[in-house]
């Protein structure tokens, strides 16, 4: 079944907004894999290289009141979701500054401002939270959506399956979106689910759900759309499945045993920036000028934040306690 | 020109060998190209370059293991002052502003930016205590005298009331293990390395000792005066023409009338332990010997009611020239079943003196002194000294102490008997 | 010479396929072990010696898997489940804690559970709070389960022949700080018993109990201690569960003073459980009161020097055991 | 006749074999020796008997009463050498 998306009409200004968004984070992320590889980014680092279109897609059909919930493959969707440039990259140098104080690193970005409730080390371990905050919106009587990023992978804990089923069962304002990128770390898809179609499992639990080409920018976005206008109206949740693929490792330190680079190439030449790319090239809306004119802007925003976290404090250790507890509201 | 180093490709990742370059000076790269692989302890991984430009120099051969930011090429950047293109130059390794958000140094290199320093750990007194943070003065009992499990242990084995002594080397003056073992070989064997040694621990030995004893033994006193004419004489004649090496002084006749009485009277001689008395057959004479310097030393005379005068003579002038040469042994100085106290010609007409634990009995000899005296209703003057008896009533009473110093009074008229 | 000397992390491989040849009941099974090769690099290459019937990948399914280890290993198998780190375990708890532990006792003692589930443990790779914890005490406090923690590379190597032997379920603790340690290869003699403790440094003075990644910060401090004229003597636990309290009485009766290095956090730790024995059975020796170097109360951050801040360092121990003697810090 | 300084010089060597302490430049020579350097019975009697064996002088214990000052047991010795 496939969505028709001409039904969602896109401006000519959205898609160039839609291609700088997806390289924007291309090259944040190829600068982050640099600054790994110099010992400027510790502990763990998974790169969302060749997965931009699902965040990007997805985050046009939320508003500012929305929640997101991602996971430790997150500096596409904080970037996609609006958190500053800066944050995000004083968080990975460990510094105060960062959006956690630096504290949380790669894997826990947050910014409640912004309504992003981070990322989260545990396979499938945001599941839970984000349909206790659908359940919170619903009881308030809040007419915002809570979108939950993970991957396929997530598929494989209980805590998928009970989440979707209290979904369902309490009809929580809720969009599920799982982006298939095929590996949960070095383990294939095809050798660890029985049922390899992910909406399929929803199905069973009775979320309106689909699968959609996660390369393809606008098709993501108008499916995310739409679930959302479904999920205000109170139809109930709805889980978008995204085939993807990530050009990297699972994190830095793979060495990719488990798949041949051949599929790799395959892959990478469905990426979504070049797929964006060569249409708005072939109709004449991106010349080389445009292009080298947001390539620039990009690389500036970057090298500015990484000025900003290299100059930023660290966080003193006397402040090790601070937050262990909050205050008792009096 | 931008020099290209070993990778890090995670934490636990020290060094890295070049399996392979894919490219050779010369040769343009541009960004996201695979130049080399890498071989890390997981296997192969791909190093690619992050810039446009062309490779000038190869600084590492294949197969060479490197250290994580060793350099290993050298990359001439497309058209240099290409603004865009060349990335905000971040100063190579070993820039000292960028803070070492975590060099990869084994962990337990103590940069002294970063070692915890536990003094100020929690400076900000955050509402809710975190660390379960008791301040040692909370505890109630501050007041009473603090003493360790193991010090309290060892003192009561060896019969030390650690409530007595000095302050302990603890914390806030606690008593220690240490302090213990100070205290008890202190009092057991003053040796004389103990009289060099510091004088305020002889002290405190005495006073440990001293106070149990006042504490612990219920004392009772009598006093006889005794006349001493008939020893002076006998011993004036006996001496006469003796060189002085030879000469046997009033004290070695005293002791010795003391010895051999104390021999007849068991619950004088002996020691009370733990609730019990156990009488000793043999008297060994505890002679305490004051030191020059201050202190005091009790030396035993073994078996001295069995010694003729020569012999006792001999051996208390033995061991007063050795307790004062610090010659003392052990045994000498442990095992004494009763004590003499004697303060000698410059003392004072009489003393009453306290009883060393365990032993139930103490004898103090005043000073030899000249008084008027009635003999056959008739005064004239006589030579004098006045003996107390200090002794433990739980082992024995007045009346049989009465007895014992008239016994030794009736031995010191018939000096020639001790001979 | 390179076979003169092994990395823990080989020591672990040799003793697993050294099992797996010897008994065919025995196989590996856990998150990524087979075409990945371990999370650790542990079990690489071991897919191709013995093929994907006992090296099994697993999906991301911790109280899934590690269920059914248990339950082949009531059917006859004597399974080695590898559950990637401590972190992830708490997904698999109540398998462990009610199911492996309990059944032979609830069942009067018909069924056995003999299996052996490994973990690493720790921090010190800054990957943030949810990949930090050192939670060997919560698996510590269940009878039914036995606990060990090899800290050096003969351990490693011999200690799980000892386990799979066990007829009752045993958990091994390998430190992630360990796996790049090397020794020269060891003996069967250098491996005690799998529940006895082991002093590592004989000393008078003063008694430094510890186990697994916090052996070599003690043996450190000791020899910092050394230098001050202080003789410390260093006790590795090597067994969690049962204690080998015989050890630890006899030295603490000797020393008069101890100290526990545990880099779990303190409240209801192994160390205070090693303290209440210590009161209890050597009060009377004790000179000092018994005392404690462990992790401070807080989640463990991502940035180094507050990671460092928040878990036992070598400083810490040496000035813990000068307050201890009453000699000044210097 | 021993020349009466240098028998002085030996009698206080000899007095300080047995009070090390004693601090002989203070001491009147004319003053009761027994108080001032608190020598008890045993003390004189080893002081005595070393001068038996240095001088061969032997003073009976009839004699103590003149020999009780430094000056008084210096002139006693020279007297009888």
């Amino acid at each position: 079944m496939n969505i028709d998306n001409s039904k969602v009409h896109m401006g000519i200004a959205h898609m160039q907004f839609l291609f700088k968004q997806m390289l924007r984070i291309r090259r944040f992320e190829e600068k982050c894999a640099e600054l790994y590889t110099q010992e400027k980014i510790r502990g763990f680092l998974h790169l969302y290289i060749g997965e931009e279109a699902v965040a990007v897609g997805v985050m046009q059909a939320l508003k500012a009141e929305d929640a997101v919930f991602a996971t430790y493959r997150e500096h596409g969707h904080a970037l996609a979701r609006g958190l500053s440039m800066d944050k995000v990259m004083a968080e990975m140098f460990g510094k105060v500054t960062g959006s956690s104080r630096g504290r949380g690193g790669s894997m826990h970005i947050f910014d409640v401002e912004k309504r992003f409730y981070g990322g989260n080390a545990i396979v499938a371990g945001a599941l839970p939270l984000a349909v206790g905050l659908a359940l919170a919106n619903k009881m308030q009587k809040k007419n915002d959506v809570v979108v939950c990023f993970f991957g396929e992978g997530a598929v494989a804990e209980g805590e998928f399956h009970e989440s979707l089923n209290l979904a369902q069962l309490w009809q929580l304002p809720i969009l599920f979106v799982c982006e298939n990128n095929g590996y949960a770390m070095g383990t294939a898809l095809a050798i660890s689910e029985s049922e390899r179609h992910i909406f399929r499992k929803a199905q069973s639990y009775g979320l309106k759900s689909h699968a959609v080409d996660g390369m393809n920018v606008v098709e993501v976005e108008s499916a995310a759309t739409q679930y959302c206008q479904r999920i205000r109206k109170g139809d109930g949740p709805c889980l978008l499945e995204c085939n993807t693929y990530r050009f990297r490792g699972h994190s830095m330190f793979d060495t990719q045993l488990y798949r041949e680079s051949d599929e790799v190439e395959a892959w990478k030449r469905k990426g979504p920036i070049m797929k964006l790319q060569r249409w708005l090239e072939a109709n004449g809306k991106l010349s080389s000028a445009e292009l080298k004119q947001i390539e620039d802007q990009v690389a500036d925003e970057i090298n500015q934040s990484i000025a900003f976290a290299e100059r930023s404090e660290i966080e003193d250790i006397s402040d090790l306690y601070l937050g262990v507890y909050g205050e008792s509201e009096s | 020109m931008k020099i290209l180093t070993m990778p890090s490709f995670g934490a636990d990742m020290a060094v890295g060998t070049i399996v392979k370059w894919n490219v050779k000076p010369g040769d343009p790269v541009s960004r996201g190209d695979i130049i080399a692989s890498i071989e890390t302890m997981k296997g192969l991984i791909d190093m690619e370059v992050f810039d446009d430009g062309i490779i000038v120099t190869l600084l590492a051969a294949e197969g060479e293991e490197l250290e994580i930011g060793r350099p290993i090429a050298e990359l001439q950047l497309k058209n240099e002052e290409d603004s865009n293109n060349s990335s905000v130059q971040i100063v190579e390794s070993g820039d000292a502003h960028s803070v070492d958000v975590g060099s990869n140094t084994a962990v337990n290199q103590e940069g002294a930016s970063n070692s915890s320093d536990s003094q100020n750990d929690v400076t900000k007194e955050s509402r809710v205590l975190t660390d379960v943070e008791v301040k040692s003065g909370d505890s109630i009992n501050t007041r009473r005298p603090k003493i360790s499990p193991a010090a309290r242990n060892k003192a009561e084995q060896l019969g030390i009331d650690w409530r007595q002594l000095s302050q302990g080397t603890g914390p806030d003056g606690a008593l220690l293990l240490d302090d213990i073992n100070i205290a008890d070989t202190q009092s057991a064997e003053p040796a004389l390395d103990s009289v060099k040694g510091p004088k305020d621990m002889m002290r405190d030995a005495i006073a440990a000792n001293v106070s149990r004893s006042k504490r612990d033994i219920p004392h009772y006193y009598l006093q006889l005066d005794m006349v001493l004419d008939n020893t002076l004489n006998w011993l004036s004649l006996h001496n006469a023409d003796l060189p002085p090496s030879n000469r046997i002084l009033s004290n070695a006749v005293i002791y010795s009338a003391i010895a051999r009485t104390l021999s007849e009277f068991p619950a004088f001689n002996g020691f009370y332990r733990d609730g019990h008395y156990q009488p000793s057959d043999s008297v060994h004479l505890g002679n305490a010997i004051s030191l020059r310097q201050g202190g005091l030393m009790v030396a035993a005379i073994h078996n001295a009611q069995n010694l003729g005068l020569l012999e006792l003579m001999e051996k208390i002038k033995d061991q007063v020239n050795r307790a004062r040469k610090g010659g003392l042994r052990m045994s000498e100085m442990q095992d004494a079943t009763v004590t003499v106290s004697n303060l000698g010609d410059r003392g004072t007409d009489s003393i009453q003196s306290i009883i060393y634990p365990p032993q139930v009995a103490i004898i103090g000899i005043g000073r030899q002194r000249i008084v008027p005296w009635v003999i056959d209703n008739v005064v004239s003057s006589a030579t004098i000294i006045s003996m107390s008896l200090a002794a433990d009533h739980r082992v024995s009473d007045g009346h049989s102490g009465a007895r014992l110093l008239n016994k030794i009074n009736k031995l010191l008229q018939t000096p020639e008997k001790l001979v | 010479m390179k076979n003169q000397s092994l990395t823990y992390r080989e020591a672990l491989k040799i003793a697993i396929s050294e099992a797996m040849r010897n008994d065919e009941r025995v196989f590996l099974m856990g998150e990524d072990v087979g075409n990945y090769g371990g999370c650790y690099a542990v079990s690489k290459g071991l897919l191709e010696e013995f093929g994907a019937d006992r090296i099994i990948d697993t999906p991301l399914s911790e109280s899934g898997f590690v269920g059914a280890g248990i339950g082949a290993a009531i059917g006859g198998m004597r399974p080695i489940i590898e559950v990637m780190t401590v972190n992830f375990s708490l997904l698999a708890l109540d398998q462990i804690v009610n199911n492996a532990a309990t059944l032979r006792h609830m069942s009067g003692n018909q069924i056995g559970v003999p299996l052996v589930i490994r973990m690493a443990t720790g921090a010190g790779k800054q990957l943030a709070a949810q990949h930090s914890h050192s939670l060997e005490n919560w698996y510590a406090h269940v009878p039914g389960i036995k606990v060990l923690a090899p800290a050096t590379v003969a351990d490693a190597r011999y200690m799980l022949s000892m386990a799979l032997k066990d007829p009752d379920p045993v958990i091994l603790f390998e430190h992630v700080m360990l796996y790049n340690d090397s020794a020269a290869t060891p003996k069967p003699e250098d491996c005690p018993d799998m529940h006895q403790a082991c002093v590592r440094k004989a000393g008078n003075d003063i008694s430094l109990i510890t186990y697994g990644g916090s052996l070599s910060k003690t043996l450190h401090a000791a020899s910092e201690l050394e230098k001050q004229g202080i003789s410390a003597e260093v006790v590795d636990l090597r067994c969690l569960r049962p204690l080998d309290t015989q050890t630890l009485f006899k030295s603490v009766d000797k020393t008069h003073r101890m100290i526990v290095v545990d880099e779990g956090w303190r409240t209801g730790s192994l160390a205070s459980e090693i303290c209440a024995l210590v009161a209890e059975h050597c009060f009377w020796s004790l000179d000092a009161p018994p005392s404690r170097v462990c992790s401070k109360e807080v989640p463990i951050p991502y940035p180094q020097h507050l990671e460092r801040a928040a878990t036992p360092q070598v400083a810490q121990v040496v000035e813990a055991a000068l307050t201890l003697l009453n000699r000044d810090v210097t | 006749m021993k020349n009466l300084h240098s028998l002085k010089d030996l009698v206080c060597k000899l007095i300080l074999d047995i009070a090390p302490e004693a601090d002989m430049q203070s001491l009147d020579p004319n003053e009761e020796l027994r108080e001032e350097l608190d020598l008890d019975s045993m003390d004189f009697m080893n002081l005595l008997d070393s001068i038996a064996k240095e001088t061969g002088v032997n003073v009976p214990e009839s004699d103590y009463a003149k020999v009780n000052s430094l000056q008084s047991l210096t002139e006693y010795i020279a007297t009888r050498r």
